[in-house]
């Protein structure tokens, strides 16, 4: 535990949340597959370029196909009536897969610097969070008569 | 941008030199522009200063008739909307600018011309809400607008437009200004300098760049939307067609508490300059101090309904905003903690900028448990919208963000000017404005308990209120009075010239390792940073050992103590700065009058547009640095 | 810096300082007699919040006193001596977790009650307390309608209520944001449109409390009054039956004189005959038909939304709880029909009524003393 | 103990202590920033959803399927948008330019889908003054548009000078920053579509109507 403490607060930028200590130690890390199967990493590099810069065409291709799909069966589930009060959710999962795709491939988020990844996951944390709890208020709202 | 495209476009020439009026007309220098908004932002504090002591005049005394009604509510929305947006902001703006790139060793900020489009934006911005002043429409809607009173319907005069669209102009230099300071901080630092080694104003100052960079877009968002309604007719505050005014205070507060924090940050990072450098001792905790100020920042979002805590919002809500408004006073404890903890076993130096940082901890203190005090619901609401809301917010912001600000003016002088303020006047100006700020804001915790609501021009005979009301008036007057002081020390100061070495407090960080005056330049070399308080443990190294306890010995023994730079060397010798430009100037005039063109007629936003166009053109074919000047 | 090396005189001054300012302060400060004085609690609710203050207010004493006292100690015994460089120590994280926990302790004991009182408060009226008399109240720019559903009466600027029986108050805007607030009954609630809020009080002694609007409401918001007059049972029975009861047929000349004028030029925006059965809804329907005129025309309109003068022999303010008046001293009565903005600058009265348009409307002094007399003389016809 | 800065103003390519681009980073922190914007007005739709006091009501008036089109065309042009920047990259002018100018195009059929669907809704009656439904929802679709216009004149710009030579693989940061943008529009639209159009389609008159004063 105190070890614990001491990396967190140690003075001499070793902790693990440290930033680089030189330009030099740390130029644009390349960012991997998110799993490590082999398998899986290999058909990942095989479909992103090699992995080496950015994703190639096929790769965006495929992203994009992706996209299409998921558009297609918001629409699709969005005439489906016996979805009830699962609509909703469904169709922010499905929106929320759509975004991630953009911003993650073709924003380059996934091969870009981490330092970019964290700046808009903050923001989209605490945006969603603050106005999530904005909308809450509404829920609750009022005073008994 | 490279070299063959910037034939194109070149409509007047560059300026070439940095003298005279156009050197400043055309400045990209981060030190100049720290001094235009020190300035600006100065006059208007004086504007306001005078709008609150009109105020005071007339609320001296039960039924005076000095100041009509109509005339009050704009003194007080302009003296709220002027101290919170044109000076407190930009003066913090003004720090930004002449320190960080000292203290992180840089020689301007990321992007200076976008460094001084903030400034013009700023400027405009500035003059267009108080030019409501010269039509005799002054915005008179409170500092925080409440609609629908701040609707068409019942404010129909231009008032409010101006307050708006000034609002929203504002908001842009700021957020400009918000971006570029995150991307400085980090992404200039010197070579060695980790975010862990940052000195404290730095981080202070990419807190609330961050909080500006988040916080302004939801006051534009409101703006806009209450824009809408004056002026299309859209019904976002309309209550007659279901619009909700609650979503308006939403909106105002969910901005506006960050805000609080974007005030007051700034002052907090200059205090903790200030302290250890006259305590001559590190700042005790230096990574709680700053995870507490990341802490406060980011806490700071959720505590927004604390001001509406009168409006309805049910139990419930009103539970969770007590208990995370009570939760801030955690880690600003921690802060005062820590800067209390630094003076201990120091060496106190009692020069007019410790006593200005001195003064922050205990009257903000204040401010912060009277803030305690309204965060408790039930006893809010006999205090929601009285004085003791105002006391609580004087306290916190004359007692901390203005004396902050003031510890910082007086520490930073004499690098920035190269020679010292006046001691004496100092002093002077500091007791006069410590016992007048007492007497002005103390008395009126009083009132607010006593029942004096807030935003009343005139207050009836038998209600009590008459000898506070006149202590707060002397009060403000003493408090003027050393404001006053302090211009005349300007002056003196000046006239004196009592000339200031490159290290005149024996300093911790960066800047004190540079000439007084700072050269254009900044730093001959860019430094290699090692430590926290660089400077400092490079000037003493036989003091590392203290601070770092497992540092290697051998390497101790083989520094050498380093002497601060006192050299000037006169011009750049071939350090290449970014040229002057005047696109900065024509964008902001562009968004200017497109702004004003909102409030008149359409061709008017169509003129702005191509200001902007043509600015945004100039600017990007324009080079940094011009080929044919080298 | 040689200035630097003297001892500090300043040292007393700063020693005494705070000492003198809060004494001083607490000396101009308050009394709980005064009229909006939140310590001179005269109910439940604003003695509850009146205790919470207090507790929160030691807390904060204590806080304070150790912060202050602990610096200037600091300043005192670490102030500049030598030229020997202190100590320069880095941190402690054991004090660093002590003074987090210390204060969130502390405050628990602030929070704790808090949210105890909230839900005591703010959760609709407790049941053991009896039948709730229920009021609605209405802010206007800039006075107050109260409203009985129950007793089917309305009323204007003075707010009728038995002691000892919780009043359950609907609060209401018209227009903009008002502030519902009576200091010495209970903290504020704002009213505010298309939101109706619910607010409770006690009282438990008879007497004449201060209201006062506590929102910006524009122009006028500083002269946003009203007054509470708290009652024993017996006599809110009384006032009830009164608010039904006809009034006093004009007298004099100049009382019939008044009623004529009154009629002719008054009645457009005022009623002053609420106490026939139906007459409630019939003044909330006119009521509301007076506002939808004024948003037609904001600016020329000849009727807006105006105090109900039922009875207005027996109210004691005008102005909405500005100005004093009595039968014996109707001065500011006729001040206010005369120049409305002598007592109040911005009212709507002076804005749209048309006898303050031209000159030839304007009433003749004797008139005015007329429509005054008339006015005063409506007081509850009884035997 | 101290190093010098080399002078570097050939490539206009600061050092920076994590090795970013400036630029990048101004924009990454800006679209962070514009999160907030359009979260706002979001959340202003979503609390006023269901709230209007008067027709014409979503369910009256979206179109979904002439929506899910446009929403689709913009889509594609995020995908040719990342395209572009990698032939720019490989240095591949001929195919560069055209991918750039299918974004100005597909960009621009997006908007003129939105002309149509505005005056289309103008002429069913439903007006930025109509309720609040109309409120929100030509604001907030006004100003997506708004932020759409903007990029589609930048990347015609960045189009002009992809043409004229001036825009090449050793400055394709240039277009990056403009794409990085444009994306940020496009995963805008992909909550707009899903808030506004898909999640409130059938959304009509409340329950009941709020109640006023009198
Ligand atoms: C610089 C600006 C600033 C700062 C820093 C603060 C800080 C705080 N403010 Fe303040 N506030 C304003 C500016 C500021 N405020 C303004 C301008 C308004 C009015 C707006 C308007 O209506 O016009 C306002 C209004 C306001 C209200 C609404 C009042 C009302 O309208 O009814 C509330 C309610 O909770 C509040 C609470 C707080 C709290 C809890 C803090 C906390 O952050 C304070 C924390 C600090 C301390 C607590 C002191 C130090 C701590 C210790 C020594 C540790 C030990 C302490 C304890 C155990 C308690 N503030
Ligand atoms: C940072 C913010 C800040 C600062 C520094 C101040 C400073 C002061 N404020 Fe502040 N005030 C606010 C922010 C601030 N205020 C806000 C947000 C409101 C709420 C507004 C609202 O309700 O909407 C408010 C409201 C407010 C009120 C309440 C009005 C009301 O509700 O009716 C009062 C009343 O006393 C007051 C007084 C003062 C005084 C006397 C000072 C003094 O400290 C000022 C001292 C400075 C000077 C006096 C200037 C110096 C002038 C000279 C030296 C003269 C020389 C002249 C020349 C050379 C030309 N202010
Ligand atoms: C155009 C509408 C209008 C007309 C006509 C009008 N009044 Fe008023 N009156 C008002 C309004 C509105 C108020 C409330 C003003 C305020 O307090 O801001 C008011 C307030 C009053 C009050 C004070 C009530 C209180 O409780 O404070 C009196 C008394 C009064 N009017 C008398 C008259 C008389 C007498 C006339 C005719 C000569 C008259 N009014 C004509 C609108 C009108
Ligand atoms: Cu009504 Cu203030
Ligand atoms: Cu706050």
């Amino acid at each position: 535990m105190s070890n614990l403490w001491k990396i967190l607060t140690t003075h001499k930028g070793n902790g693990w949340w440290n930033l680089p200590e030189t330009p030099q130690s740390n130029t644009n890390p390349k960012n991997e597959g998110p799993i490590s199967i082999s398998w899986l990493k290999k058909l990942w590099n095989l479909l992103s370029h090699g992995g080496v810069d950015h994703a190639g065409p096929t790769f965006y291709t495929i992203v994009a196909v992706f996209l299409a799909i998921v558009t297609l069966l918001e629409l699709w589930i969005y005439t489906v009536k016996t979805l009830g009060a699962w609509l909703n959710p469904l169709l922010f999962l499905l929106s929320a897969l759509k975004f991630i795709g953009v911003v993650a491939f073709f924003m380059h988020l996934r091969f870009d610097h981490k330092y970019f990844t964290i700046i808009f996951t903050f923001c989209m944390i605490l945006g969603i969070s603050v106005f999530i709890s904005l909308l809450l208020l509404w829920s609750f709202a009022g005073l008994k008569p | 941008m490279t070299t063959n495209s910037l034939t194109l476009a070149r409509i007047f020439p560059r300026p070439k030199s940095g003298k005279g009026l156009w050197g400043w007309i055309g400045t990209v220098d981060h030190k100049r522009i720290g001094t235009l908004y020190g300035i600006t932002s100065f006059i208007w504090f004086l504007i306001a200063g005078i709008e609150a002591l009109l105020m005071r005049i007339q609320l001296s005394d039960a039924e005076l008739d000095i100041i009509s009604p109509d005339l009050y509510n704009q003194l007080f929305t302009m003296h709220g909307t002027s101290m919170v947006f044109l000076v407190i902001m930009p003066l913090s703006a003004a720090f930004f600018n002449w320190i960080i790139p000292l203290q992180i060793g840089a020689r301007d900020v990321a992007f200076p011309r976008l460094n001084a489009l903030s400034y013009w934006i700023f400027l405009f911005g500035s003059l267009l809400m108080n030019f409501s002043w010269l039509i005799g429409q002054a915005p008179d809607g409170g500092w925080f607008g409440y609609a629908p009173n701040s609707s068409a319907t019942f404010s129909p005069g231009s008032g409010m437009t101006f307050w708006i669209v000034g609002l929203n102009i504002l908001g842009v230099a700021s957020i400009a200004a918000g971006l570029n300071f995150v991307v400085t901080i980090v992404n200039m630092r010197a070579p060695g300098m980790t975010f862990f080694k940052l000195p404290i104003f730095t981080w202070m100052t990419l807190i609330t760049s961050i909080l500006i960079v988040l916080a302004l877009p939801v006051l534009a968002v409101a703006g806009i939307q209450l824009q809408a309604d004056r002026l299309f007719g859209t019904h976002f505050y309309n209550s007659l067609a279901g619009g909700d005014p609650v979503l308006w205070q939403h909106m105002f507060w969910l901005f506006g508490h960050p805000e609080v924090y974007i005030l007051i940050l700034p002052a907090m990072g200059i205090v903790s300059e200030v302290l250890p450098t006259f305590a001559r001792k590190p700042l005790f905790g230096y990574a709680f101090v700053v995870f507490a100020g990341i802490v406060i920042g980011f806490l700071g979002w959720f505590v927004w309904s604390h001001h509406m805590f009168t409006v309805g919002l049910g139990p419930a809500a009103n539970s969770a905003f007590a208990i995370s408004t009570m939760l801030i006073g955690l880690p600003t404890g921690v802060k005062i903690f820590n800067w209390m903890a630094t003076l201990w076993g120091g060496s106190i130096k009692f020069t007019t900028a410790m006593w200005f940082s001195v003064s922050f901890i205990a009257l903000f203190t204040i401010g912060g448990l009277s803030g305690v005090m309204h965060a408790s619901v039930p006893s809010d609401t006999q205090q929601q919208d009285t004085y003791f809301v105002v006391a609580h917010f004087h306290y916190v912001l004359v007692g901390g963000a203005l004396m902050g600000i003031f510890s910082g003016i007086y520490f930073w002088w004499p690098k920035a000017y190269g020679h010292f303020l006046n001691e004496k006047l100092g002093k002077i100006n500091f007791w006069l404005m410590f016992i007048g700020m007492n007497l002005q804001f103390g008395p009126q915790h009083w009132l607010g308990m006593n029942g004096m609501p807030r935003r009343i021009y005139t207050y009836a005979e038998n209600m009590g209120w008459e000898p506070s009301n006149m202590v707060a008036s002397v009060g403000g007057f003493i408090l003027a009075l050393g404001v006053l002081v302090f211009i005349i020390n300007i002056f003196v100061s000046k006239k004196q010239n009592n000339i200031a070495s490159s290290d005149p407090w024996d300093g911790r960080t960066l800047e004190w390792s540079i000439p007084s005056p700072v050269p254009v330049y900044n730093f001959r070399e860019v430094p290699e940073v090692k430590f926290r308080d660089d400077f400092w443990f490079k000037k003493y190294p036989q003091t590392i050992k203290e601070y770092y306890h497992d540092f290697d010995e051998e390497e101790i023994k083989n520094m050498k103590p380093i002497k601060p730079d006192e050299k000037d060397l006169g011009e750049n010798h071939g350090i290449h700065l970014p040229d002057l430009s005047y696109y900065p100037l024509i964008l902001a005039a562009g968004v200017t009058i497109l702004a004003v063109g909102m409030m008149t007629h359409f061709s008017v936003i169509v003129l702005g547009g191509i200001g902007i166009f043509w600015g945004a053109i100039g600017w990007s074919l324009e080079p940094v640095n011009d080929p044919e000047s080298h | 810096m040689k200035f630097l090396r003297k001892k500090l005189p300043l040292k007393h001054l700063l020693l005494t300082m705070p000492f003198i300012v809060i004494s001083f302060m607490f000396l101009i400060g308050c009394n709980p007699e005064d009229p909006q004085s939140t310590f001179g609690d005269k109910g439940p609710i604003a003695k509850q919040q009146k205790d919470l203050f207090i507790l929160i207010f030691w807390v904060a004493a204590f806080v304070f006193i150790a912060v202050e006292s602990a610096l200037i100690y600091l300043l005192v015994k670490y102030r500049y001596k030598n030229n020997k460089l202190p100590y320069q120590s880095h941190g402690n994280t054991k004090l660093e977790i002590i003074w987090t926990i210390v204060p969130a302790i502390v405050l628990t004991f602030v929070a704790v009650p808090t949210i105890q009182v909230i839900w005591d408060q703010q959760n609709g009226v407790p049941d053991d307390l009896g039948e709730p008399l229920r009021v609605e109240a209405i802010g206007h720019q800039w006075w107050f309608e109260f409203r009985y559903p129950d007793l089917e009466i309305i009323t204007a600027n003075e707010l009728h209520i038995p002691i000892n029986r919780p009043i359950n108050i609907k609060l209401q805007s018209e227009d903009v944001i008002h502030s519902f607030w009576i200091p010495k009954l209970g903290g504020k609630l704002d009213m505010v449109p298309l939101n109706d809020n619910y607010m409770w009080l006690l009282a438990e002694e008879t007497g004449i409390y201060y209201g006062q609007c506590a929102e910006f409401c524009g122009v006028a918001h500083a002269l946003m009054r009203f007054r509470a007059i708290a009652q024993t049972e017996q006599d809110f029975e009384t006032w009830v039956e009164d608010m039904r009861t006809e009034p006093i047929p004009p007298q004099s000349e100049s009382e019939i004189n008044g009623r004529n004028l009154f009629m002719a030029q008054c009645s457009m925006c005022h009623t002053n005959n609420s106490y026939t059965s139906g007459s409630y809804i019939r003044e909330i329907n006119s009521q509301k038909s007076r506002w939808d005129a004024w948003l037609n025309d904001i600016e020329n309109s000849p009727q807006v939304s105006a105090p109900n003068l039922t009875h207005f022999g027996t109210r004691h303010t005008v102005g909405a709880g500005i100005k004093e008046f009595s039968k014996e001293n109707p001065d500011n009565l006729i001040k206010w029909i005369k120049d409305p903005s002598s007592i109040k600058i911005g009212t709507r009265m002076e804005k749209h009524a048309s006898i303050y348009k031209t000159e030839e409307n304007r009433l003749t002094d004797s008139e005015i003393k007329d429509i005054s007399n008339y006015l005063l003389s409506l007081k509850p016809n009884i035997k | 103990m101290s190093q010098t800065i080399v002078d570097n103003h050939h490539t206009e390519e600061h050092i920076t202590s994590t090795g970013l681009s400036n630029r990048k980073l101004l924009m990454w922190t800006f679209l962070g920033s514009d999160v907030m914007f359009f979260g706002a007005f979001i959340a202003t739709y979503l609390v006023y959803r269901g709230k209007s006091l008067n027709g014409p009501y979503p369910n009256e008036i979206l179109n979904i399927p002439i929506t899910s089109i446009s929403t689709f065309v913009l889509l594609m042009s995020s995908f040719a948008m990342v395209l572009a920047l990698h032939y720019l990259n490989e240095n591949r002018r001929g195919i560069t330019q055209f991918w750039i100018w299918s974004v100005v195009v597909l960009g621009a059929i997006f908007m003129g889908f939105q002309v149509v669907e505005f005056t289309e809704f103008a002429i069913h009656g439903l007006t930025p003054r109509t309720n609040l439904f109309g409120t929100t929802f030509f604001i907030l679709t006004g100003l997506h548009g708004g932020h759409v216009t903007i990029g589609i004149i930048w990347l015609a710009i960045m189009g002009y000078a992809h043409k004229k030579g001036a825009l090449r693989s050793d400055n394709s940061e240039d277009l990056e920053l403009a794409g990085l943008y444009w994306h940020f529009v496009d995963i805008v639209w992909i909550v707009i579509f899903t808030v506004i159009y898909l999640v409130s389609a059938t959304d009509g008159p409340p329950p009941g109507i709020p109640s006023i004063t009198h």
